[in-house]
């Protein structure tokens, strides 16, 4: 039988699955376990027993100087920047995405100008943002912001315009105004598309916010990050970082059913 | 176990750009090849990488501070030496306060630093200097390339860096200097430490980075055409100019003669100096985490003695490079 | 008096001409099917029908009055596809038009209002033959109830003149029929003139009370360009269909409304 | 008229593309001029002459210490990072895309895995990337791949899975080979959507650079920004933020443009 | 000898049941059509024929041997939609299979065997009326001319068996005619089974040797999971079609083709 048409069982679909993480394990520990050998204080590639030390001293153990949980209060000041990013992009790319999208005089005058501006990188213009924003919460926002926002409008308003012309021409003969059109024929069909552009912007979002936090903050998912990297506390950092991961993947996955919940017509239109 | 190449970090920061003028020029070859080894420098923008690569044993060398010396690779339980000591900082390190005149008008403000660096270090010995504690002012962690864009936001009133930055921030309507480390001279020494074993087996390597460093240090201090032509250089490699780079060589004391040097580290003051430090970073958490005293760590002056735990030295001052250098025994 | 009239249109797209001087009044209550070979141009004179496109030179009038330059609720559409939003309930859908005009703001009603264009939009629901599935989303209907759905809505804005391009199209010759049955009833009960494009001359032969065919007249490679289609025939049906009475001759329920006969038309004219 | 069918004229077109931009520079230049008549050492908006000067001295004066045009240099050396790091990350994509997406035992066994590290903050991670590949041009290479690959791989494997089965299928009983099917019917129909998700991943490739030149490098366009932000030289950021953007959108059409050429079916099949 | 014996054959996917104890014997050469409403399972029928998709209980054979449990060149198959590789031209589509069957690594070819490939190709691209289009994509291509295309390169493979799933449903009734004639001409000149799937019954009887209906019997709701369709028609068509033979009653090209006394089926199988 050819490969392309040989199908792992149920079981076995669940050890592939597991492989590759299982493999990712061993190579850790192997290569843990080595570096201790020569030199017992390592830090790069702390042992099992290190970082579950860490992990129980960072979220279960009061910080001694703060009064803390280290990592609640970082995950806590990190998520609301994301969500205050994530949420201003969102209304942002609603706004200018659906104008641009609908209206080809916003189109001329914004497509292209959204176009550059999402090719700017924006860590080169932090300098920029710290000054005008402020070094507290509201550049680390904006900084997501800037990073993000460019990509949803642009997608929004592509989504926008793929919806047929004859969907538009109809609700007109229906006697829908511009504003009914964008309210009730144009916005419902790109949320759904606006939240799976959300999911995969999870990614660079948490990127910007890590940036950010990496300039200036006092607490933070990043904050923590970069500031235990100055003695290279793997024993941290490793534990941060899956933590940060298995966040971002919760959200993708939040969104996704939030999308199938609120949107179910979306699901069907996909099945068909 | 002898080696014959070997490799060295150093970052972008004034009491550090010989090395790589002295690579660029050829000064790093002719010492290697007189000792029939091979030196490659990597140049790095990152401070704290260059140590975290050096502590991960990627580098055999590298461009450090002594406090920095002592929280990352000797915390990091890799046994370190100390082979040049090439200046302490007279000044390139400052606290800085917008909208006031003397040290005392920190108190209460948000105060912007790389935490647990030389700046943190220093803010806590100023505060000291007038009976303040670090709980009379809030810290906020800073990156150090945006501390001159961060002081002309409004929200900052306070900030502790060193140069090129504190240089760049003075030039701003506002900012006061209200302390810098003049005020504690000898107290932020910037080394090139290399690793105990390797330098155990393989001296040549001691002897060449001295070497090096003092061929280069030589030209430089110069008053002579080539002199200038060298300082411009590292000024234009640290992305200034001449002048901008002689203004922060000038807050520097630099060792330009290896017997000032060796002179230095045999004063009794560098154990006193090792002393505060060690004790900033136990009170930081910064010699590990179940760290039961600042003596975990055992640091070894020049002369044998120990400050803190004999049987886990893991930060040595060494006199011995430096002075073969002074007597021209390289 | 008159429903439409066509006077002198022509339509190009850039070099392209497409519709050649077309010329043309149609009468109140008539349902005309629009028949010519792929690419003539049926579909764009449609879109001027609809105020979706303006004619490059001619004008059309409705009523005697010009058209208004864009689509509005007194022209009502069926498409081949994408005739239903895949956001709304059947529900929705029908109400959707009555919903807007009732509220500028926005778009949706509540209360009295509400209750009222929900029951007219159950009625239309029944007459198209869809109760039972008033919550179902359009990506869970067939094709034909999608296209009966479609003809509700339209309906629901009691347009003057219903444009239809090819609705059936896609359907399956079963439900084409059943579907046929229904249009046929529904154009005799609501007063309103039809304009149907279809490919299939059966269709308009079982449905149209006059036939209109397209034509390019020059079809050399070189002159394709340069001239456009124009009416190349015109037939009113005998007997005449009169929307709202049942003529004795009415065929097309009787079993032998596919006489082949009635459709054997000149070859060429079906694609 | 609706607002939504009112289509502005070829010339007023023009007009309104241009005109966030020029309202972008002359928000600039007032900014600029209120800053320097406060201070004229203001660093932050250098003025245009200032620019002009900076731009003259960093492309066409030969720098003192290297004899280098420093920004030729400087795009030669990112350039050449990110043409390697797009490169890899479009082999790898190709290869485990591919194979993720024909083969039922490699998507069960890899897909999970991409998933989950295409979630994982690149940046995090940067010390053990530098300490595993060394310092030289293989650690930068290397970040752009780990950020930018697996948004490659998964967009292939998906696009290579969107093909319908019937394609497959009939692929096979025109005895064709899993090998085959892979080479000649799903290979050649996802490059054209390859070279689009390459273009959506431009953007995060030069930041993946940029991030990796700040850390360690002697060249390169991130490493001249970062080098002189300790400065606040905006005179020297700007221009080459500018110069980032520019070659970003040069590479977006130029990859656009390959993508037609090569793929003129691609086309066609879009405008159905 | 038998081409094709379908012995007891179900499908389950799940709980439901689609097909229930289809047995079946088709003589080589035959051309039968398949037909019943919709969902009832003649997909699933054909995908197990072509080896896409196993039997839950039954056996299927091929003259005499089991069927290969995965598609391959024996059988040739046509879809409705997605039966050419868009990003092969005409040529290359009709090439295609060859030069894979040729060139095991590559699967393309070179030299003289590349020269064989076209020639032949070139043939079978004439043989369907496709000349002139050699080097268009599928996409410039209307509907019909796609289907031919499906069809040569189908053909080129000398498939035993040739199944096809509603390959005209998408078409225009005038096109649809054109392509009935060429297909009966394949029939008639390639050693081929024929199985095709449709809704359309007049095309069921206007090509086929033989249709068979499947159905479900039992149809109250909480029925419906449970039991599958099975065969609840087969008719063969008096007079007999023969393969390679024209009958002095062969009807189909004379205009009373679509006599309706012919297809009046029962309703319900049409849906
Ligand atoms: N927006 C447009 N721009 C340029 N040419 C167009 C445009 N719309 C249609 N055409 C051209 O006008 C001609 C008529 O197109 P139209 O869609 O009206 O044909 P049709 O009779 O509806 O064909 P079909 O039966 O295939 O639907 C075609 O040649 C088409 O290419
Ligand atoms: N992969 C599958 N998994 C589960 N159920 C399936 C699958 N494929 C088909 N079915 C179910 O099997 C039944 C028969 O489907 P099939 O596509 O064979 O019908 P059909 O006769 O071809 O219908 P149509 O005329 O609409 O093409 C349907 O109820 C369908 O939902
Ligand atoms: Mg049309
Ligand atoms: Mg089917």
């Amino acid at each position: 039988m050819r490969w392309i048409n040989r199908r792992p069982s149920r079981g076995a679909t669940l050890v592939l699955h597991c492989l590759p993480f299982a493999l990712l394990i061993v190579a850790y520990l192997i290569g843990s376990a080595i570096r201790l050998e020569a030199n017992p204080n390592d830090k790069l590639l702390p042992s099992l027993a290190t970082l579950a030390d860490t992990v129980n001293r960072m979220a279960f153990q009061p910080d001694p100087r703060t009064g803390d949980y280290l990592l609640w209060s970082d995950t806590a000041a990190s998520l609301w920047r994301l969500f205050a990013g994530l949420g201003i992009s969102t209304a942002l790319a609603l706004v200018i995405g659906l104008l641009i999208g609908l209206l080809p005089v916003m189109r001329a005058t914004l497509a292209p100008f959204i176009a550059f501006v999402s090719m700017v990188p924006p860590l080169a213009l932090l300098p920029i943002l710290f000054i005008v924003m402020g070094l507290g919460e509201a550049s680390k926002i904006a900084l997501i912001v800037i990073g993000v926002a460019p990509i949803l409008i642009r997608d929004l308003s592509l989504s926008a315009q793929a919806l047929p012309r004859e969907q538009i021409v109809k609700a007109e003969t229906l006697s829908a105004s511009t504003w009914l059109i964008g309210l009730r024929v144009v916005l419902p069909q790109v949320l759904p598309r606006l939240l799976t552009s959300l999911r995969l912007q999870l990614g660079p979002a948490f990127l910007f916010l890590i940036a950010a936090e990496a300039i200036s903050a006092d607490s933070g998912l990043g904050y923590r990050i970069f500031l235990v990297r100055r003695y290279l506390s793997m024993d941290v950092i490793f534990p941060y970082v899956a933590w940060i991961t298995l966040l971002a993947v919760i959200g993708d996955r939040l969104i996704d059913l939030a999308r199938r919940r609120v949107f179910p017509w979306s699901e069907l239109e996909g099945a068909r | 176990e002898p080696k014959k190449d070997f490799k060295v970090a150093w970052s972008i920061y004034v009491g550090w750009m010989p090395w790589g003028y002295a690579a660029d020029t050829g000064i790093v070859k002719k010492w290697a090849d007189k000792y029939g080894i091979t030196i490659e420098v990597t140049q790095f923008n990152d401070y704290v990488e260059s140590i975290n690569q050096y502590t991960a044993g990627a580098y055999d060398a590298v461009t450090v501070t002594n406090m920095d010396a002592l929280s990352i690779p000797s915390a990091g339980g890799v046994d370190t030496t100390a082979v040049i000591v090439g200046d302490f900082s007279a000044g390139n390190d400052a606290v800085i306060l917008k909208d006031g005149a003397t040290l005392a008008d920190i108190k209460g403000r948000n105060v912007n630093l790389v935490e647990f660096s030389v700046s943190h270090y220093l803010l806590a010995r100023a505060l000291d200097s007038v009976g303040m504690s670090e709980q009379d002012v809030k810290v906020v962690n800073t990156a150090d390339p945006d501390m001159v864009g961060a002081f002309q936001t409004p929200d900052v009133t306070a900030m502790v860096t060193w140069n090129p930055m504190v240089s760049e921030i003075v030039k701003l309507p506002g900012a006061t200097k209200v302390f810098d480390s003049s005020q504690i001279p000898g107290e932020i020494i910037d080394l090139m430490v290399a690793n105990t074993q390797v330098l155990a087996d393989n001296p040549d390597f001691g002897k060449a980075l001295a070497g090096i460093w003092y061929d280069t240090v030589t030209v430089m201090a110069s008053d002579t055409p080539e002199g200038a032509a060298a300082r411009a250089a590292m000024g234009a490699a640290s992305g200034t100019d001449q002048a901008g780079f002689e203004d922060q060589l000038a807050a520097t004391k630099l060792f330009a003669k290896p017997a000032d040097a060796v002179g230095f580290v045999t004063s009794p003051d560098l154990s006193k100096t090792m002393d505060h430090v060690r004790g900033f970073l136990f009170d930081k958490g910064l010699l590990g985490s179940g760290a039961p005293s600042a003596d975990v760590i055992g640091i070894e002056l020049p002369g044998g003695a120990v400050l803190g735990d004999t049987g886990n030295v893991k930060l040595r001052f060494s006199d011995t490079y430096m002075k073969l250098a002074a007597d021209g025994a390289l | 008096m008159t429903a439409l009239t066509v006077e002198r249109v022509w339509k190009e797209y850039g070099d392209q001409i497409v519709l050649e001087n077309i010329s043309l009044e149609v009468a109140p209550r008539a349902f005309v099917a629009l028949v010519g070979p792929s690419g003539c141009g049926k579909t764009t004179f449609l879109r001027m029908l609809l105020g979706q496109e303006q004619p490059t030179r001619g004008r059309i009038l409705l009523d005697g009055a010009p058209l208004p330059p864009e689509p509005g609720p007194d022209r009502g559409v069926v498409y081949q596809r994408y005739s239903v939003f895949p956001h709304l309930t059947v529900l929705g859908n029908v109400m959707f038009g009555p919903e807007l005009r009732a509220s500028r703001r926005l778009g949706r009603t509540f209360g009295a209002t509400r209750r009222r264009i929900e029951e007219q939009a159950r009625t239309m629901i029944g007459e198209v033959g869809l109760e039972g599935a008033e919550t179902k989303y359009p990506a869970q209907l067939s094709g034909g109830m999608q296209q009966r759905l479609a003809l509700a809505q339209a309906l629901m804005m009691q347009p003057r003149v219903l444009l239809l391009d090819e609705p059936f199209g896609a359907l399956d010759p079963g439900i084409r029929a059943d579907i046929h049955v229904l249009m046929k009833r529904l154009w005799n009960e609501v007063p309103m003139t039809v304009v149907m494009v279809t490919h299939d001359l059966r269709e308009a032969f079982s449905l149209a009370t006059r036939i209109i065919a397209f034509e390019r007249t020059r079809t050399r490679t070189e002159e394709l360009e340069r001239y456009g289609a124009t009416i190349t025939k015109d037939i009113v049906l005998w007997p005449p269909r009169v929307a709202g009475q049942r003529t004795m001759f009415e065929i097309d329920t009787l079993p032998g409304r596919d006489d082949p006969a009635l459709f054997a038309a000149p070859s060429g004219t079906t694609r």
